[in-house]
């Protein structure tokens, strides 16, 4: 065991996991949390707590991470480099691994143009590929970048996140590669609506063997409605949402369009749960934790195992 | 018809290089210029007293409304200052004999009375002169017999309301001379104020205090005694006419504006009729002035000296008073005896009337003479004969309007509110009669309704007047559109047969005319009834229905055909020309600038009615087919221009700007404070001196102004005139003359900014002068001298195009003496002209192409490059280099200095009607080669559908008329009718465009039974249904109202031209096409073959759709044009280029990318490089420069800074 | 009088407003008919620059204006001239005038053709 | 070439809100070139603040001077005999050239007329784009020649991230995705095994992060 963490149990005992994800509040009151926990609890391997997702300011995701743990939640940090340099990021994480968060997710973060403070400096400093390869060497050789020697290395199960719907798409899979190689233990993907794509993503994935060396929770995210889904098409970069799907749940009358959407999400996870190379779902009920029972168990993946 | 070119072309080795141009109008103008231009000395004969023709006296020009007079002045001018030019005016050409190549021309100069080399122009004499009308002189004394004057036996007495009222301002003083008096009494009784006392056996004595001074007592004294004195009397010392003629203008300035009624017995008019006049008529009575009725010459100058207007010709004879016409203003206002043709005339020289000067014909008055201030006027002119010695001829008499008196159903002459056309521009013109004012001459009265009737003289038998005159309906097109643009609310209706915008851009003309409320009714006007109270005229006519209408309007204008003038004909069979039966010059199609005499050349209207710029075109054509004999001998008459060393003005020198403040007759001064403007302008800082002439561009202005440059040591000069457009090279050439930098000048133009903008402020337009002169003063004063380089020129011409046009001007062009590069993109030469068969008068182009290119391609003068293509384009004017690329696929690069244009056009082939898959189907050019196949049986009753503008006129096909296609349809009818009498063929067309002498053919073709059927797209639009089982025609034929179906075995389509690919070449060459393709002339009127660029011409069908023959006159033009260039040893760039100062240049290539034409680069020295030969001095990259340090002659931001600054000095 | 409103840059416009011009017209070909090709659309955007500048200087953008007209259209460019005198007219005399002493000058105008 | 663009001009009146009598330099370097600072844009800026001023009912008396370059001492010193007679110097060079001067007059104000943009290509006529960052550590060899510190809106070593969509960077559509370039050009040169390989952590002491920065060439002293 490389961290101990419950997801990377569950993975490594072959089981098809689930994780899914928890936005901070804009705000300090804890009680948003858990709240968001109570709905997660149960239903998830771990959840992600998000670090100032699309540059919008939010608790911070360690905070987030302390309060869905005393829920009782495996909680999944994320971190992004986009406003923290090399030494913030290191002293991070090992604050992390100190208060028990076994589960990092390694990101780049959107640009800060998207949020509260375009204006703001942002930093990269190191990028995502790097960091990835940052908390491998403090977690698998026990020393700092500058090679200095840790007290007490970070355990953590490291995961990285990926588009395959970004261009260009024959990057893609290399890139994937790359942040295996750098050290990803896992990765989460981007919602995926295009399953001719992904399909074709994970193909070229497997040809390269990389199912093998690194454990895929294929991303998925249920629509609210038609709108929201032209929305997300339109507004977020990387989203591929087909005319098909959007004209699916567009046929339906707005008051039915919520539950067609969760009826299509569900569809979505029990046709990835088939395929081959594909060791997870990650539900990204955005600001709709509620529903996270009501996927999950609807793809017959309740309760969640446990693994010892 | 002879053989006239080949005839003597070579025949004489060592020709005379000098030409004749008979005709000062704008044709020969042009020929003259293009001939001195190309070293070919000029002799230039007009029959009128100053050169400028028709043109000069029209107002606007179609179709892009150019001032006429603005746009010819400078042509007048250039003649008039070139040096190759000889200029005979009010001249005529008496015999020519001689062989080509060594004629001799008898020209009579006539009596001028005045001398053209003393004379300034000022217009004095015709100020002064006090006679209006012809006079009825009485007959002089038989031989021996003693000379007495004529008794009066009819008397009246003219009175005013009251009694006179002796006035006594500037006044003479009359004393009685002791010594000669003759004590006889006659002064006292004369005296009607009890001045003079006097005693039997004493000497009369005049009391001073009661005189008025009058003069009765003067006219009272008898001959023999002569003893009343005139003291006090300005002028007197020059004659006592000239007295008369100052105290009458102060008199008059004095009563200005004041209602007099009364006579104020001032005694000018009876001291003129008696003492100047020598007729006695008049005598000053109580209640007015006596009146000898039967013994008045009816001269008008008793009329003229009134200071109030008292007396009127009319109230002092029994006969009718006969007024002196303008005829330059078409008779519609007055004239003197002495007269200046017109305010620009060149030479700007009045002539005496013998018919009605007095002193020519009584010895009495002679006031001009006195008061010449330069003696230039003798009146004991003689006329002159001189012989000169020419190589060729060129006869381009010009023409003259139709006399509208002869349709009497119009009224012409009876009716005052029915003009002619040509009067309607004297209307219109600033300079006219009404200084552009649109009144009717009956009343004065500003017409609302105007209506213009067409073919007045044209396309019509009754008249013998067959032909079309081509222009009318454009001119008539523009007048009603230049009416409404001096007033908005006239409204006008042109009444016409077929709209005929044949030319380049006029459909669209007409077009913007309808857009600007130009009502076009399709109608013949049958006859006009005037209403004699209110002088307005119902015009009687049938509509498009049928329907009989009458309207009325308030003037209308009857747009009169051209014919050849009496005169004219007369010279031709001087010359020993061949006429046809209306006058015109009879020439040979493939010939067409030759006549039947070999070595005399014709152009103009004269050889058939057209507008001015074929005019033009044919004017330099002819110029090239008379001096291509002569090339040989090029340069041998002619003598360079001597100027002298520019002066070179130091750093340190002080500054002495002159400035020359125009009148410009009274175009400026009469709104203007000229004088105040001068005084104004010698307080500038600078200024050393400053006046204001009467016209500043004169030619006696020009030579004054270059002796004060001199006289002055001036070093800067300013004209405030008119328009440096037309005028600035000018004055710029005068500075040189004078030894000057000519960039050491500028000109405000206070005519259209200051005289012409505000005819109603004067002071704001003196004011506004004034400013504009400062800051001309303050350009001035920043003005610095340029060079203008010198570059020498290849005198090779490439032509590209191997058609008609092409292989003519190469032809030309070589035997004009200068190599040629012929480029054909086809394998074989010919161009469209191998698709066409026969010429209009019937004979086979296959013959003539065939000779055409035997000697094309035997020339040893002409390289031929068949199957080859202009792919790279470099240098300049003069100095040109051209890649073309060879079948083979190799290039090479060609030298040369001038760049002639002939890609030419081809038939149209829109896919519609079935063409291009019926065989029934076909097009003009197809059925004309089936024509020349073996004769068909089943042709002898085929029945033929021929339509016209199949394609074109039409904004999803051509949106412009092909000018050639109705002519190809009569060509095509008639032969049909020849070949198969029995055919039935119908045209359908929209407007039948057979112009100029096509109208005959025209005609013929209906008389052998062609049948025309009238269309319109909108009003009544054919319907063809073309299949492969038959084809079905409709359409409601307007003549019977009643629909026709026709079932043609062929359909013909009349499908018109489009322009060959020239995309390419034009965007190398940088020229610019229009959006039909054919490339644009630098001028549409007076530069019509030259490309926009220096030293590219263009020639043929790539210019827009012609006839073979005009396409032969094009190229013929074209290599005139080229001549003027490629003869030249030399030439000079203008000195207004950019120019970079390297010293700032930050090499940032802004220019670079700035300049339009590519011009600037970077050099090997690190900065930024503008070749001025190629530099076209825009002026784009001066303002973009972000380091400001590019430079452009006389625009530079110093220029501008310092006419900005000034501007709001004082 | 300009050989092409390309000539035409803005420090100089600026510089008649400075010499007390209450406005400034700038008179070019049409467009797409420019004598030196592209000259006059230069023009445009120096001039379009120069009513930025007007506008923040608190000058007034309107004090600015190119017309486009073809050489035959003189009836045109006077109907223009006295609309835009008129305009000036009714703004009045430029603060710099007003700054000065409030001598009014007539519309300052500059040709080219 | 250092590129910039003008300061709005209100900001510039407010600055020399308390001088009547001021220099404006401009510079003959890279600022003409990019057109903010050459001697048109001085006559331009000039007669704006002229006019400007006296409409407000304060006039302002200008120097307007040139120089060769703001960047070199002996250049900055030819505004030397002007500056005394001056209340301050307003400059329309880069931000080296403006306090080069500032250093050179030390009791003198000196304003800036431009804001400094970027080291800059000129795109076309009226265009420029950031092409270098000057970092200090040149990558340019391993990403075919574009540069992903530059380009990369996130200045990613292992682009491009998830935001890149059809060539076009999350940030905006007129912003290309660096990534996208520089893979498009990998692959023309057929290097794109480069891309492949885990790049190092970038030392960004060489850049701006190792405080101002100071090339000595002892060659050349």
């Amino acid at each position: 065991m490389k961290s101990g963490s419950n997801l990377e149990k569950v993975l490594a005992a072959g089981h098809f996991s689930v994780t899914a994800e928890c936005g901070p509040p804009r705000g300090a009151d804890p009680e948003v949390v858990r709240k968001k926990a109570a709905y997660v609890k149960g239903n998830v391997d771990a959840c992600n707590v998000t670090d100032n997702q699309t540059s919008v300011v939010r608790m911070s995701s360690l905070a987030g991470c302390l309060l869905i743990k005393e829920e009782g939640i495996e909680p999944l940090i994320q971190m992004v480099v986009r406003d923290r340099n090399r030494i913030a990021l290191q002293s991070d994480l090992l604050g992390a691994s100190a208060m028990g968060v076994r589960n990092i997710l390694c990101l780049s973060g959107d640009h800060q143009k998207f949020g509260d403070d375009p204006q703001a400096k942002n930093v990269f400093d190191i990028d995502s590929m790097q960091f990835i390869h940052l908390v491998k060497s403090m977690r698998d050789e026990g020393t700092f970048p500058s090679g200095k020697k840790l007290d007490g290395a970070p355990k953590f199960f490291i995961g990285c996140a990926v588009n395959p719907f970004a261009d260009p798409f024959e990057i893609r899979v290399p890139r994937l590669k790359l942040k295996v190689e750098a050290g990803a233990d896992f990765v989460q993907t981007q919602c995926i609506y295009n399953m001719k794509k992904f399909k074709e993503y994970l193909e070229l994935a497997k040809k390269q063997g990389l199912h093998e060396k690194v454990k895929i929770l294929a991303g998925v995210t249920p629509l609210k409605s038609a709108g929201m889904a032209k929305f997300m098409k339109k507004m977020v970069a990387g989203m591929d949402i087909p005319d098909e799907v959007i004209n699916r749940i567009a046929a339906e009358p707005k008051e039915k369009q919520a539950e067609k959407g969760i009826e299509m999400c569900i569809e979505l996870i029990q046709e990835l749960k088939e395929m081959e190379g594909i060791a997870g779902v990650h539900v990204m009920a955005i600001e709709w934790e509620e529903k996270l029972h009501e996927i999950i168990g609807g793809a017959g993946l309740l309760p969640r195992p446990v693994v010892e | 018809m002879k053989g006239n070119l080949d005839g003597f072309s070579g025949s004489t080795e060592h020709p005379t290089a000098a030409v004749l141009v008979i005709g000062g109008g704008i044709s020969g103008m042009q020929s003259a210029l293009d001939l001195a231009n190309a070293g070919i000395k000029v002799y230039l004969v007009e029959s009128s007293p100053a050169i400028g023709g028709k043109m000069a006296q029209l107002d606007k020009t179609f179709p892009t409304n150019d001032c006429s007079m603005c746009i010819v002045s400078p042509k007048l001018v250039e003649v008039g200052r070139h040096r190759n030019i000889d200029l005979f005016t009010h001249s005529e050409v008496k015999g020519l004999t001689g062989e080509p190549g060594h004629f001799t021309a008898t020209v009579v100069r006539h009596a001028r009375y005045v001398d053209i080399k003393a004379c300034t122009g000022c217009g004095l004499c015709e100020i002064v002169c006090p006679v209006t009308q012809i006079s009825h002189f009485p007959a002089l004394p038989a031989e021996g017999e003693k000379k007495t004057r004529a008794r009066a036996k009819e008397k009246s007495i003219i009175k005013g309301p009251g009694l006179p009222r002796p006035v006594t301002s500037h006044k003479w003083t009359f004393s009685v001379e002791t010594t000669a008096c003759g004590m006889c009494g006659g002064c006292h009784k004369a005296c009607l104020h009890g001045a003079v006392s006097w005693e039997k056996k004493q000497v009369a004595v005049i009391d001073q205090e009661k005189c008025t001074g009058c003069g009765a007592c003067f006219l009272a004294c008898p001959d023999k005694f002569k003893a009343i004195a005139i003291a006090d009397a300005p002028d007197l010392d020059k004659s006592l006419g000239a007295a008369v003629q100052a105290r009458s203008q102060l008199l008059k300035k004095e009563f200005a504006g004041t209602e007099q009624k009364d006579c104020i017995r001032c005694g000018l008019c009876a001291v003129t009729c008696d003492k100047v006049m020598n007729i006695g008529a008049l005598k000053m009575v109580e209640e007015g002035i006596e009146a000898g009725v039967d013994i008045c010459q009816v001269c008008g100058a008793c009329a003229s000296v009134c200071p109030v207007n008292f007396l009127s010709i009319d109230q002092v004879t029994n006969k009718t008073p006969r007024p002196l016409l303008n005829s330059f203003n078409e008779g519609l206002n007055g004239r003197k005896p002495i007269n200046i043709h017109y305010p620009q005339a060149v030479p700007r020289v009045p002539v005496i009337d013998e018919k009605s000067c007095v002193r020519l014909n009584t010895g009495a008055c002679g006031i001009c003479g006195s008061l010449c201030g330069v003696g230039a006027i003798h009146y004991d002119h003689r006329e002159e004969e001189t012989e000169i010695a020419i190589g060729s001829v060129i006869f381009s008499p010009g023409i003259e309007v139709f006399d509208a008196g002869r349709r009497g159903e119009f009224g012409y002459g009876l009716y005052k509110n029915v003009v002619t056309s040509i009067e309607f521009e004297r209307l219109l013109s600033a300079s006219g009669p009404t200084s552009g004012t649109v009144s009717r001459p009956g009343d004065s009265k500003h017409p609302k309704k105007i209506a213009w009737i067409q073919c007045v003289g044209s396309r019509d038998h009754s008249c013998d007047r067959d032909y079309c005159s081509s222009v009318c309906c454009m001119y008539a097109t523009k007048e009603a559109f230049i009416a409404r643009e001096h007033d908005a609310s006239i409204e006008p209706t042109i009444f016409y047969i077929d709209m005929r915008s044949f030319g380049k851009n006029f459909d669209n003309y007409v077009t913007r005319a309808k857009d600007h409320k130009v009502r076009f009714i399709r109608a013949m006007v049958s006859r006009i009834f005037e209403d004699p109270v209110t002088g307005d005229l119902e015009l009687r006519y049938v509509d498009g229905s049928g329907e009989r209408q009458a309207e009325t309007f308030d003037l209308v204008v009857l747009s009169v055909g051209i014919q050849v003038p009496q005169k004219a004909k007369e010279l031709a069979g001087k010359l020993e020309i061949d006429l046809d039966r209306y006058g015109f010059v009879v020439t040979d199609g493939y010939q067409p600038l030759a006549t039947s005499r070999p070595g005399i050349f014709v152009s103009g209207a004269v050889k058939g009615p057209k507008d001015i710029p074929e005019t033009v075109c044919e004017a330099s054509a002819a110029a090239e087919a008379a001096s291509a004999s002569l090339a040989a001998a090029r340069g041998s008459l002619i003598t360079a221009e001597a100027l002298p060393p520019e002066r070179q003005i130091l750093p340190g020198e002080e500054l002495r700007i002159g400035v020359f403040i125009c009148h410009c007759g009274t175009n400026i001064a009469s709104v203007v404070d000229v004088e105040k403007v001068v005084e104004y302008a010698k307080t500038l800082p600078g200024v050393a001196y400053a006046e204001h002439p009467l016209y500043t561009c004169s030619q006696d202005s020009q030579e004054r102004m270059r002796e004060i440059i001199t006289e002055h040591r001036l070093n800067r000069v300013v004209v405030s005139a008119c328009s440096p457009t037309t005028h600035e090279p000018l004055f710029m050439s005068t500075l040189r003359q004078a030894g000057l930098n000519k960039y050491f000048f500028d000109m405000a133009n206070i005519r259209d900014q200051c005289s012409w903008v505000h005819p109603d402020d004067p002071g704001l337009a003196t004011e506004k002068s004034k400013r504009l002169t400062r800051m001309a003063v303050a350009n001035a004063t920043a003005g610095e001298p340029l060079q203008e380089m010198e570059f020498t020129v290849d005198s090779k011409l490439l032509v590209v195009g191997g058609g008609l046009a092409g292989m003519t001007a190469a032809l030309e062009a070589a035997r004009q003496g200068f190599g040629v590069y012929l480029v054909e993109r086809e394998p074989q030469l010919g161009g469209q002209l191998l698709h066409l068969q026969r010429s209009n008068d019937g004979r086979r182009f296959v013959d003539f192409l065939a000779d055409l290119k035997e000697k094309v391609l035997h020339n040893d003068k002409i390289r031929v490059f068949t199957s080859s293509e202009v792919v790279e384009q470099s240098g300049f004017v003069g100095s040109f280099e051209t890649e073309i690329v060879m079948p083979t696929g190799g290039t090479r690069t060609l030298k040369h200095g001038a760049i002639l244009v002939a890609t030419g056009a081809e038939e149209y082939r829109p896919e519609i009607h079935g063409l291009g898959w019926l065989d029934t189907v076909m097009t003009q050019t197809d059925l004309e080669a089936e024509l020349e196949k073996e004769p068909k049986p089943q042709w002898q009753k085929l029945r033929v559908a021929m339509l016209q503008c199949a394609g074109s006129r039409d904004a999803e096909h051509l949106p412009y008329c092909s000018r050639i296609c109705c002519n190809q349809a009569v060509k095509n009818g008639r032969r049909m009718k020849t070949l198969y009498p029995e055919a039935r063929i119908d045209v359908l067309y929209r407007d039948m465009r057979c112009y100029g002498l096509s109208e005959l053919d025209y005609a013929a073709a209906r008389r052998e039974g062609v049948n025309f059927i009238r269309y319109d797209p909108e009003e009544n639009p054919v319907t063809i249904t073309a299949m492969e089982s038959g084809i079905d025609i409709s359409v409601i034929d307007p003549s019977i109202r009643t629909e026709v179906r026709l079932k043609p075995d062929i359909l013909v389509l009349s499908t018109g031209m489009k322009p060959r690919d020239a995309e390419e070449l034009a965007s190398m060459l940088r020229v610019p096409r229009n959006d039909a393709g054919f490339f644009i002339e630098a001028h549409a009127k007076l530069r019509p073959v030259d490309l926009p660029s220096e030293g590219l011409y263009m020639a043929g069908t790539a210019h827009g759709p012609k006839s073979s023959s005009e396409t032969i006159v094009q190229a013929q033009a074209a290599v005139a044009r080229a001549v003027t260039l490629l003869s030249r040893k030399s030439m000079k760039m203008s000195g207004v280029v950019s120019v970079v100062d390297p010293t700032n240049c930050a090499v940032c290539l802004t220019c670079v990318r700035a300049c339009p034409y590519g011009v600037p680069f970077i050099n090997d020295q690190h900065s930024a490089e503008i070749n001025p030969a190629l530099c076209q001095g825009c002026g784009i990259c001066v303002a973009e420069c972000p380091a400001k340090t590019i430079h452009l002659g006389r625009y530079d931001d110093r220029n501008i800074r310092a006419k900005i600054e000034s501007y709001s000095g004082t | 009088m300009l050989p092409c409103t390309g000539r035409i840059d803005e420090s100089l416009l600026l510089k008649a407003f400075e010499n007390g011009a209450d406005g400034v017209m700038v008179v070019g070909c049409l467009e797409g008919d420019c004598h030196y090709v592209s000259g006059n659309i230069r023009a445009r955007a120096r001039v379009k620059r120069v009513y930025e500048i007007l506008d923040k200087i608190k000058i007034g953008p309107d004090r600015i204006r190119m017309f486009n007209l073809s050489a035959g259209e003189g009836s045109k460019f006077a109907a223009y001239a006295n609309e835009f005198v008129g305009k000036i007219r009714e703004l009045g005399p430029s603060p710099i005038n007003l700054a000065r002493g409030g001598q009014v000058h007539a519309a300052s105008q500059k040709e080219t053709t | 070439m250092i590129t910039g663009t003008p300061k709005p001009i209100e900001e510039i009146l407010e600055m020399l809100e308390p001088y009547d009598n001021i220099i404006l330099a401009g510079c003959h370097g890279c600022v003409t070139v990019c057109r903010v600072g050459g001697e048109k844009e001085v006559q331009v800026l000039a007669s704006t603040l002229r006019l400007a001023r006296e409409a407000a009912g304060r006039k302002i008396a200008i120097t307007e001077i040139s120089l060769e370059r703001q960047c070199d001492p002996e250049y900055v010193e030819k505004l030397r005999p002007y500056v005394s007679d001056h209340q301050a110097v307003l400059s329309i060079a880069c931000g080296a050239g403006i306090q080069f001067l500032a250093e050179k007059y030390a009791i003198t104000p000196v304003l800036p007329g431009i804001n400094t943009g970027f080291l800059g290509v000129t795109e076309r006529q009226g265009e420029w784009a950031e092409r270098c960052q000057g970092c200090g550590d040149c990558v340019l060899h391993l990403t075919g020649g574009i540069c992903p510190v530059t380009r990369c809106a996130k200045s990613l070593f292992h682009g491009p991230c998830g935001g890149s969509s059809q060539g076009i960077c999350e940030v905006g559509k007129d912003v290309k995705c660096g990534w996208q370039l520089i893979i498009d050009r990998l692959k023309a040169l057929n290097q794109l095994e480069n891309y492949g390989k885990l790049k190092p952590y970038k030392g960004w002491h060489t850049s701006r992060d190792g405080g101002p920065r100071r090339i000595l060439r002892e060659d050349m002293i």
